[in-house]
């Protein structure tokens, strides 16, 4: 969500962003400290930053950490690559696609949780039965965002790019992939989020290890502070992995015609 | 004997949970490494889920319920307990204390919402034996799946259920909220008695049979264990469980977590063995309210395999 | 055939049906289907060839499918009945041996002028290195040696036709397809361009289907003058050979006294036909 | 994942799908009689078939069924709808975006599962603590889509709306909607499947009817024919669903330039 | 000031700036910011008054800054230095009383042609049915009577830039910017074009800033040709007052002797400029 723009806002943002903070905190505070907002369900803030504190300080929660990022990334990418292939694929064979079409729409109905069972059976109960989890949630908000991504490239260009001799593989080198970036981007961005909660899912349905582990653990003996704690420790690495997706997508889409700047 | 295979993979739902807490205290207190065992304790979302995961093979050892073992049997899967953990449910049956004056039974529930853990889960199959002796059925009151922990807590707290058939720590929770009337408590023996007349048996260790043909030594290490752990808890207080469990179980209330472990105490097993009346129990408690299991058949003695757990106090050094 | 005849609206189907023909419309017709169901009949059977090494100009009232023939010889629209044969052969899919240059922008908006141009070299199978140092010098002929850096939008509306002007010479195609090239150039640049592309032409004989309302430019330039009627079915009501000596310099044939002739001549069928356009766009079919 | 195209296709697309459907049919009943696949798992065609066949047949079926729809439906529209403003407002106040982002951005990394607890305690245990759930899902998808969707317009149709003397109301419904609409619908197409996931999920969580209660229920029983009929009828359901989405976005995006048709 | 000295580049900056002044470039520079960091100085300072009712032509090579000075007044582009007054104030943000007619492709590609005229006087609050009434009547005026259900993609292009035609004139701006408006368009209708224009000037004399590469066309439709030097650093370096009597015929003006010297003066400082461009734009910087 951010382009040149963000750099020349500056300071202002940060004091902002900042003063939303300190009014969402100190409103949890107040609320809690009230007991407008029971503290049962929702903790309090300088509990959970206490535990945060805490927390950081076990080597546990390291390890729990690199688990759950090691799903996530491994989640984010695989499902991203495969939503990007079938993506173009599909886009490109308009046949195929109008064949798979239903059981690919029927597939991503399936409730996640329901099909833990059967990746355990067939993953097992390491990383890979939450990889698992994580992907059937990043692939499809990939896939229908590049399929329609592709499907949007500009008639004239198309034709253009095919009269310049372009054949298959070229159009998806310099026309299709270029045209859809924005697309996946976009679709990356809201993936990042979900590859996360695939990962602390899978591992709250079933895992020996992982922040999802920790988080159903508090919760099951009322560890409001520990689940609060938990997610925060979430946020803070979801906004890490999508700068990254950001920073990358600056360096892609640095062609997008902007409202021209003059100095 | 030598030691089949060291590496253990064991898996429970829901491990903080005080039902399993013999696999805790076994665990912290280091009586798998004693056995010479290497045991990875998977935690999930559920004891179904668990029970799917020992299916599948990707655990070998499960501590669930009893009655996934019936369960099982009635579908030619081999599947056996091998040690009791515990003897009581541990379930509580219990009424908004609002609705205290009105309902004095469970009969008297007759058209109201109960709480249960999931739709088809023993707390499920638990309201379902009790309404049904004071001629209620299950049909004439709607059951409503409230989940594990909190979400337990804020349905009774919101009013979206009337009464609630639960485990701890909801219950003592509360309890300790007034909350809730308690009408029937599984988790003492006297509870247990005015109800199933007996033991019913809850929480076990469980596992398939040619797991355990395949690997005596193996299996023997771990019932071993377990035994160890219920004799601990058999003299235990609850100051003695708080400061042996982790610190994270008790982080969120220790004073709910005393109240509850205190609560519990005598809901485990103290000899770690089914008896023939616990089994009988528990599928009368089980089989009337399940129409395949009804119509099943299955021979009940196969749920429980004795040899291992009857050998234990003689090898275990207390 | 005299000129009269031409101008009757007589089409000169047999020009250079030899083997010589490189491009061949045969009864093509084109009509379109419209979303509401209807069709409109934009081009009625028409039959146009292109001889090897000829330079072939089109004009035409605005609207009357002058684009939409290029596409055919192209193969970017089928056409509704009819074939379209290249050098012999019916034309399925892209025709593979023409350049094209369309009237609407097609840059691609993500590349920069010199990888818009070096990236049709690349796909003839070019070098990396090589491909950028031709697309750089193609760029310096059309006048923007120091745009090379920039994207598309950073360019004026002249400056990006150039740039696609370079993208289809660089690629030297047998066969040049151009729909109003120099339309937003100024007339100085037009003529610099114009003589860009007659030396290009001259030095291996490309054919040439040039799409212009300039009619000085198309006299100037061409070897054939190809005058089409207002749509809808649209046909081609004539056909002019420009008997100018070459090689030509863009400015100062205009002023040769054949030249005057051929414009009066051509003028004269184009004029009125635009005005029929203009009174048949008007009525209720749409 | 159609348009005109599809029509075309006809017959021989039937077929296809039919044909797939078969293979894959086939393929599970052979996998699971053989044993390759334990039926205690995977059930059996034929079995889940005859259990659909007996359920469509009870009253209560069609009752949870329609308490799974309304809760689908509203998540659905109330999440798209909020997306859709939510993107359009942020997309048009760069300062408030980039305010917001983070918060955003930490919020849709939030495991689902554990709101469930607050969302019972907000909102009860009927239909809108599950709509709620779907609601997060759906907001986010539709958001990040709109979002950018916004800030893709082409800046030469913007400058001109502008000339022509539009305001932000205007340019929002004659620009920046029409503009937006193909990345709304490809964003409703996923959120179709996630809506009802998110109704699922959360009777599963806790509830007292729905579909989601009916698979948890034979879940806890091990009843995986149960599991799967219903999944089977979670299917068909979005298939309707996302046929009248496709159905609108035909209606609503006939202007989109395609290969022209020539007859 | 003798046709000379214009031609040497001294601008009449003081023409029109008196309270009749409609529009006032004073000392206006754009300096593009690109990708890399760099700048590009585009029009170096500038002065231009266009006066009420005037009809000023804009004539330069490709690339100078003609679009550029059209988009500072209009709103859309902010000077880097210098001011830019409409009726005396200080614009900022979009120029309300302009009609911009683009030189790219601006039309609403989600609305019929129809569609596209009528939401301009939506926009102005005239009700629903009347607008569509007044924008059927307006296509019609521009040819494209029989195309107001097509999308502009079903469009040829110059049918698209007559639907932009209609689509800015029908809104009846005080202040006219085009930008190649009759680019696209072959010369008959071009001159249809040009008379439905002057005609509406003449009725109620809207100020008109106008782009374009003919010059026989801006001499024939304006009161003055103000010329542009080649890019970078783009300047004023001509203006020239067209004194020929109006009502003026589009086509019979070119053959006046006035014209015809006017042209040759504007030419001969036209054509320096653009070879001179052209050598700039080749240059090592970009
Ligand atoms: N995709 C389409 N669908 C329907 N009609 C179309 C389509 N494309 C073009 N037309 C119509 O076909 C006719 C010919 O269009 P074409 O673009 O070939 O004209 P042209 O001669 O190139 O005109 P111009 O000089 O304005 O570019 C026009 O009337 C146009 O409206
Ligand atoms: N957004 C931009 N960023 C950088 N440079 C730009 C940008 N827009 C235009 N330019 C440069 O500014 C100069 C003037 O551009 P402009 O579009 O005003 O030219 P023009 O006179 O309208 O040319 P044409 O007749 O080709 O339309 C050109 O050299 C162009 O490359
Ligand atoms: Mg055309
Ligand atoms: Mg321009």
């Amino acid at each position: 969500m951010k382009r040149n723009g963000e750099r020349r806002l500056g300071l202002g943002l940060t004091a902002w962003r900042l003063g939303v903070l300190a009014l969402v905190l100190g409103g949890w505070h107040v609320l809690t400290a009230t007991g407008v907002l029971q503290p049962f369900f929702f903790s309090k803030p300088l509990d959970v930053a206490l535990r945060v504190v805490r927390d950081v300080q076990l080597p546990r929660f390291w390890s729990d950490l690199g688990i759950t990022l090691t799903e996530t990334a491994l989640a984010f990418v695989i499902g991203s690559v495969l939503g990007i292939l079938c993506g173009f694929a599909l886009a490109r064979h308009p046949f195929a696609s109008a064949v798979c079409d239903p059981y690919l729409k029927a597939f991503n109905a399936m409730p996640r949780v329901v099909l833990a069972p059967i990746f355990a059976l067939w993953l097992g109960l390491g990383i890979w039965s939450k990889v698992a989890l994580g992907v059937t949630l990043v692939f499809f908000i990939v896939f229908f965002n590049v399929y329609q991504g592709v499907r949007e490239v500009s008639p004239t260009i198309l034709a253009n790019a095919r009269m310049l001799g372009m054949k298959e593989r070229e159009l998806f080198r310099h026309v299709y992939l270029p045209s859809a970036l924005s697309w996946m981007f976009s679709s990356l961005h809201t993936s990042v989020g979900f590859a996360l909660v695939g990962a602390v899912v899978g591992e709250y349905l079933g895992s020996a290890a992982g922040l999802g582990y920790r988080i159903h653990q508090a919760e099951s003996v009322f560890d409001v502070t520990g689940v609060f704690a938990g997610m925060v420790v979430l946020a803070i690495v979801v906004l890490i992995i999508d700068a990254l997706v950001g920073w990358v997508e600056e360096r892609l889409l640095v062609w997008r015609p902007q409202a021209a700047t003059t100095a | 004997g030598t030691l089949e295979r060291k590496d253990v993979k064991l898996g429970v739902g829901g491990k903080a949970l005080l039902y399993y807490l013999p696999l805790t205290i076994a665990e912290r207190r280091g009586y798998f490494k004693e056995q010479g065992l290497n045991v990875e304790i998977n935690d999930f979302g559920g004891g179904s889920q668990s029970l799917q995961a020992l299916v599948g093979g990707s655990v070998d050892v499960v501590t669930g319920a009893y009655e996934h073992t019936i369960r099982m049997q009635a579908r030619g899967q081999d599947i056996r307990a091998v040690t009791e953990l515990g003897r009581f449910p541990g379930i509580v049956l219990a009424v908004r204390a609002s609705l205290a004056d009105k309902v004095k039974k469970p009969g008297d529930l007759k058209g109201m919402k109960i709480g249960v853990t999931a739709p088809g889960s023993s707390t499920n199959f638990f309201a379902n034996f009790l309404l049904a002796r004071d001629g209620v059925q299950p049909e004439d009151v709607s059951f409503i799946g409230v989940g594990g922990g909190a979400s337990a807590v804020a349905a009774m707290r919101q009013g979206g259920i009337d009464a609630i058939s639960h485990l701890e720590p909801v219950i003592t929770r509360l309890e300790l909220d007034k909350a809730i009337s308690v009408l029937a408590d599984t988790r003492s023996e006297e509870g247990t008695r005015a109800i199933f007349g007996g033991a019913n048996p809850a929480a076990v260790v469980y596992l398939r049979q040619d797991f355990a043909q395949k690997n005596p030594n193996t299996t023997q290490a771990i019932v071993n264990a377990f035994y160890k752990a219920l004799k601990w808890l058999e003299k235990a207080t609850p100051d003695a469980v708080s400061a042996t469990v982790p610190e994270e179980f008790y982080l969120g209330d220790k004073e709910l977590y005393l109240e509850a472990v205190r609560k519990s105490l005598s809901m485990y097993s103290r000899s770690g063995i089914v008896s023939e009346a616990g089994m009988a129990s528990a599928r009368d408690m089980l089989v009337p309210f399940d129409k395949e299991l009804k119509a099943a058949s299955f021979d009940l003695k196969r749920t429980f395999d004795s040899t291992f757990i009857e050998k234990a106090p003689g090898i275990v050094k207390l | 055939m005299t000129t009269l005849e031409r101008a009757r609206g007589i089409p000169t189907s047999l020009v250079g049906q030899s083997e010589q023909t490189v491009a061949l419309l045969h009864d093509v017709a084109i009509t379109y289907h419209l979303a509401d169901g209807s069709f409109y009949e934009a081009v009625a059977p028409t039959t146009l060839a292109i001889a090897e090494g000829e330079f072939v100009a089109l004009v035409g009232p605005t609207g009357c499918g002058k684009s939409t023939l290029l596409n055919v010889v192209a193969g970017l629209v089928a056409p509704s009945s009819g074939t379209c044969l290249i050098h012999g052969d019916r034309l399925s899919g892209i025709n593979g041996q023409a350049g094209y240059l369309f009237q609407a922008e097609a840059l691609m908006p993500w590349k920069t002028a010199l990888a818009n141009v070096a990236v049709g070299l690349e796909v003839q199978g070019l070098p990396r290195d090589e491909a950028t140092e031709r697309a750089r010098s193609w760029l310096g002929k059309v006048g923007l040696g120091a745009f090379l850096q920039r994207y598309p939008h950073q360019l004026s509306g002249g400056q990006r036709k150039r740039v696609g002007l370079a993208q289809v010479l660089a690629r030297d195609p047998r066969m040049l397809l151009m729909d109003e090239p120099f339309g937003p150039l100024d007339a100085q640049t037009r003529a610099i361009m114009g003589d860009l592309l007659l030396g290009l032409w001259q030095a291996d004989r490309k054919a040439v289907l040039f799409v212009t309302h300039d009619l000085e430019e198309a006299i100037a330039l061409a070897d054939r003058v190809v005058i089409m009627s207002a749509g809808p079915n649209a046909s081609i009501i004539g056909d002019f050979p420009i008997d100018l000596a070459r090689p030509r310099d863009a400015h100062e044939v205009r002023l040769q006294p054949a030249f005057v002739e051929t414009h009066r001549a051509i003028w004269q069928v184009l004029k009125e036909e635009v005005l029929k356009g203009y009174a048949q766009a008007n009525e209720a079919k749409a």
